[in-house]
């Protein structure tokens, strides 16, 4: 998507600096802004991108300003600071951010750290029937389908999709929280 | 029997869940688990159940099926397993220890995307709805000063008196009536609303189809979604959840 | 609309700026934002915000960063320098620019070679009726209200704004073009 463009190179106007251009890519885009992209469009490396990117996100936090750059599903993106989300929430109530429910949570769960599942092994997990949530998962977005397996009744795969990585602010599936190894109450059983 | 902390089995996102519920009262390691007496809390928490929805309730019912078969089968003298001894090859409990263990693991794994997921919650990024791809990013085509001049010449040209008075026809292209739909129904958050109400009155059928060309358009960027139950039936029309 | 959430007022974070609140406030804004809702969300008095928003204005310009705050109809609003368009198109290629209809053309260069003008006025020297077009000019912040005529009615007076000088590459209204003297001696277009 964000990609589309990138084959035409209007390159850097006389006169700006790359900063400049990088930090409007940044506000003008509707996804993630990817450094590769933003290189082909801008006619430099990508390197050249990547290093601006994160000087800018190191200026706007020595400026304290409101925004920050944050790395999320493969690309960039301008984002208001955190704890100013009680502020921007109070001028646009229509914006309240979507909690899943925690059976929801669990099936993506199982994706992301197995990278991909059929139903019947996201079912094994959880112990109950998921026909209904992936579905509703697919629906918004979060999932997609990634081909059949290759066994009796050719399943369908399904694997977290980009909007997963946005959703849980990761920027990439090697993001995803460590799972903490079982502290107390077991004996040294390693989970998974 | 009730139980005294009776709890409804909509509260566990299974049965599974309820299990571990009842290993974390009991304070037991997992690898001990008193087969016998969870069995007996699991089935008090079915037969308390408000309602057995029946579709939701065969999971649960499964796993008390289990229970009962393992619980059956440690009573055969065949695996003298005596609590917190490592489970052994013939643990008829061991199956049902590692879909626990997997599950708490996953319980975790879950809990931890959820905290992720409040953070992410309180990043917000620039909406960009449709409606606001022009004027949101500035971007305004090019426009050489001197076609500007060339449109005040023409127009002080053309302005002579007794020109015929022209009527505005009205106005409307599909990005026009984009905004139009999008800005109704961000007004009515979380509401459906009929196409109809969509089409001002007295509209023409060119403003309707391009009312509806708009519509589609917004269905294609994911930003609105619509529902028709039946040919030619009504068209309810809601905004996408973000 | 964006008066919604103007009632609850969590005010400004403890060890926050007014000035990144109000950052985050004109970025996550969906629609010009109005000072006075600001105001009433970060419990301050309006003329502190429209001040921050003058300064920001003028330190981003001063920072040569790669957007700019913009004064439009009912608001403030951030955006990307109108020099990196063709390179935001780049990215971004479903965005569709502005483009200015002949009429809308017509429009701005009767207020830019008049200075100023009343609705009625534009009305009269095109011959048809402007209220859509001076709504949308203002809109896009091409031009601004600047007070009203003291005539029976009190109309409102229209006029080029910063950002149509911008747009058009122009450092003030007298760098316009010169319009030829023969038509400009039949209407008497400037002095009028």
């Amino acid at each position: 998507m964000a990609g589309e463009g990138a084959g035409r190179s209007p390159g850097l106007p006389a006169g700006l600096s790359l900063r400049s251009a990088v930090e409007a890519l940044l506000l003008a885009s509707s996804e993630p802004l990817r450094s590769g992209d933003a290189a082909a469009v801008l006619s430099v490396e990508e390197s050249a991108v990547t290093g601006t990117l994160r000087s800018l996100a190191e200026e706007y936090r020595r400026d304290r300003r409101g925004f920050q750059v944050v790395e999320v599903a493969g690309g960039f993106r301008l984002v208001t600071l955190p704890e100013l989300a009680a502020v921007v929430l109070a001028m646009r109530p229509e914006i309240t951010p979507i909690r899943l429910s925690g059976a929801a949570r669990e099936t993506l769960a199982v994706l992301a750290y197995r990278r991909e599942a059929t139903r019947a092994e996201v079912e094994r997990v959880r112990g109950v029937n998921c026909e209904k949530l992936l579905a509703a998962l697919l629906e918004h977005g979060l999932i997609e389908e990634r081909g059949r397996r290759d066994v009796p009744g050719r399943p369908i795969v399904y694997a977290p999709a980009a909007r997963f990585l946005e959703h849980f602010g990761l920027a990439s599936l090697d993001d995803l929280p460590p799972l903490s190894p079982s502290v107390n109450e077991t004996s040294g059983v390693r989970e998974d | 029997m009730p139980h005294p902390y009776r709890v409804r089995l909509e509260a566990f996102e299974g049965p599974l869940d309820l299990l571990l519920q009842l290993i974390k009262e009991h304070r037991v390691d997992i690898h001990a688990i008193p087969v016998a007496r969870i069995a007996w809390e699991y089935l008090d928490h079915l037969a308390g159940a408000d309602q057995l929805d029946l579709e939701d309730a065969a999971e649960f019912l499964l796993m008390a099926s289990t229970l009962m078969e393992i619980k059956a089968r440690m009573l055969l003298p065949v695996a003298p397993a005596a609590p917190g001894v490592e489970v052994g090859e013939a643990d008829p409990r061991r199956d049902l220890i590692e879909r626990l263990l997997e599950y708490r693991s996953l319980r975790r794994a879950a809990e931890a995307l959820g905290v992720r997921e409040a953070e992410a919650g309180r990043r917000f990024s620039r909406p960009l709805a449709p409606e606001f791809y022009g004027p949101e990013t500035g971007v305004m085509e090019p426009l050489p000063v001197t076609d500007l001049a060339a449109a005040m010449a023409a127009l002080l040209r053309r302005n002579r008196p007794e020109q015929p008075r022209t009527i505005p026809r009205e106005g409307f292209s599909i990005g026009e009536k984009m905004r139009l739909i999008a800005r109704t129904l961000r007004r009515r958050t979380g509401e459906r609303v009929l196409f109809w109400t969509l089409v001002r009155t007295g509209s023409g059928r060119r403003e309707i189809i391009v009312t509806f060309l708009a519509l589609l358009e917004l269905l294609r960027l994911g930003w609105a979604d619509a529902r028709q139950e039946r040919c030619f039936g009504r068209i309810l029309v809601g905004r996408r959840g973000r």
